[in-house]
């Protein structure tokens, strides 16, 4: 069975707490180690105070948008955010590159996403926003599938 | 400091604190136990099994218990 | 400062647990009592039940529909489904009414919302679906004020 949920919130450093209980609780469904639900939230994290920090420059009319969907044992997740976008992906996404040094802020929020996940994708256009696609197959699915 | 322990202590929050702190230190616990027993990691269902709560309680009151640790940090350090 | 957040996901039972569990971890911010928090969890999983038991008769192509927000300490929470709607709304807000008795529900959700909010309004249209809206002051900030 697939099944989805949806999340959006207003994008204030406050919420990100509630996004990671909220796709955690979602993703504990599938039954993942204890490991895997840490680095699913960690994950979570990055993506939604990128989106709050970074496309929305913490101002709080901005509205963060979440997806999951659960297929076959695969966590879908979806960061979607509609504020500055990001002009040059490529440095983006270099492991210590951070466009806010004033904020000491690591440059490491890409570097652990693809760490923690299988597929990441990243789609952003100037002042049009950003979008983070990640998927994680969870090691448990896999035992069961081999 | 004395009035905010006060005033944690007396406007119900703590009994919040402790019950979600019992809770996630049992699941500290438990994650540990567990990982001994089976030699690898457990999953959360099988944490939320042996302390007869919901998967998503257990997400619940790690979670709690981390907001609470950085609002400790925050107020006494 | 007001803060928002929506939600939706399939209508199945085995997502009533997180929706009650993200609905908690959003009211948390405004630091509630665990029993006014066990209260709002216990509305949350009476209305969706209702959205996926009665509204969608566990159709899971449904869609369940879940907004908060917090304005001044006062939690406003929305439940709402696009499914069968209620013909007759003045029975079946009555205590120990159920449409459903084979599935030994006890007619008592709304009477549950009733008790644990401080106001409950239903809307609902045959066919088109129904929505709860509810509202709880939480007394910590009923103190704050007097
Ligand atoms: N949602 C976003 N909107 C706009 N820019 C972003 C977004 N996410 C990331 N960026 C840009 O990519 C850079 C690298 O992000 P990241 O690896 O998370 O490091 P950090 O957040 O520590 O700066 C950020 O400094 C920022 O310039
Ligand atoms: N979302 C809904 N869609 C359609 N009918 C509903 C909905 N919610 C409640 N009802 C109707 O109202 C009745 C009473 O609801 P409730 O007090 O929760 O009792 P119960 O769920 O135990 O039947 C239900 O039996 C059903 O007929
Ligand atoms: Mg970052
Ligand atoms: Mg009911």
């Amino acid at each position: 069975m697939r099944n989805r949920m949806a999340l959006s919130f207003t994008a204030v450093s406050a919420n990100e707490s509630f996004a990671r209980v909220s796709v955690a609780a979602f993703v504990a469904q599938l039954d993942p180690t204890m490991d895997e639900l840490t680095e699913i939230k960690t994950v979570v994290s990055e993506a939604v105070t990128n989106a709050i920090i970074h496309g929305y420059g913490e101002n709080d009319e901005g509205i963060v948008y979440v997806e999951v969907e659960l297929v076959d044992g695969t966590v879908h997740l979806v960061v979607r955010d509609e504020g500055l976008g990001i002009s040059n992906l490529e440095e983006a996404r270099q492991p210590l590159y951070t466009s806010k040094p004033e904020l000491e802020r690591s440059g490491m929020g890409f570097t652990i996403m693809e760490n923690f996940m299988d597929d990441v994708s990243v789609e952003s256009s100037r002042l049009e926003g950003t979008t983070v696609t990640l998927v994680k197959r969870l090691s448990k699915q896999n035992v069961l599938c081999n | 400091i004395g009035e905010i322990q006060r005033f944690l202590r007396d406007d119900g929050t703590v009994k919040v604190s402790r019950s979600i702190k019992e809770t996630a230190n049992h699941i500290r616990k438990m994650s540990d136990e567990l990982a001994k027993t089976f030699g690898r990691v457990p999953t959360i269902q099988e944490i939320a099994d042996k302390l007869d709560i919901s998967p998503e309680e257990v997400v619940f009151a790690q979670e709690a218990n981390r907001q609470l640790a950085s609002i400790h940090e925050t107020v006494y350090e």
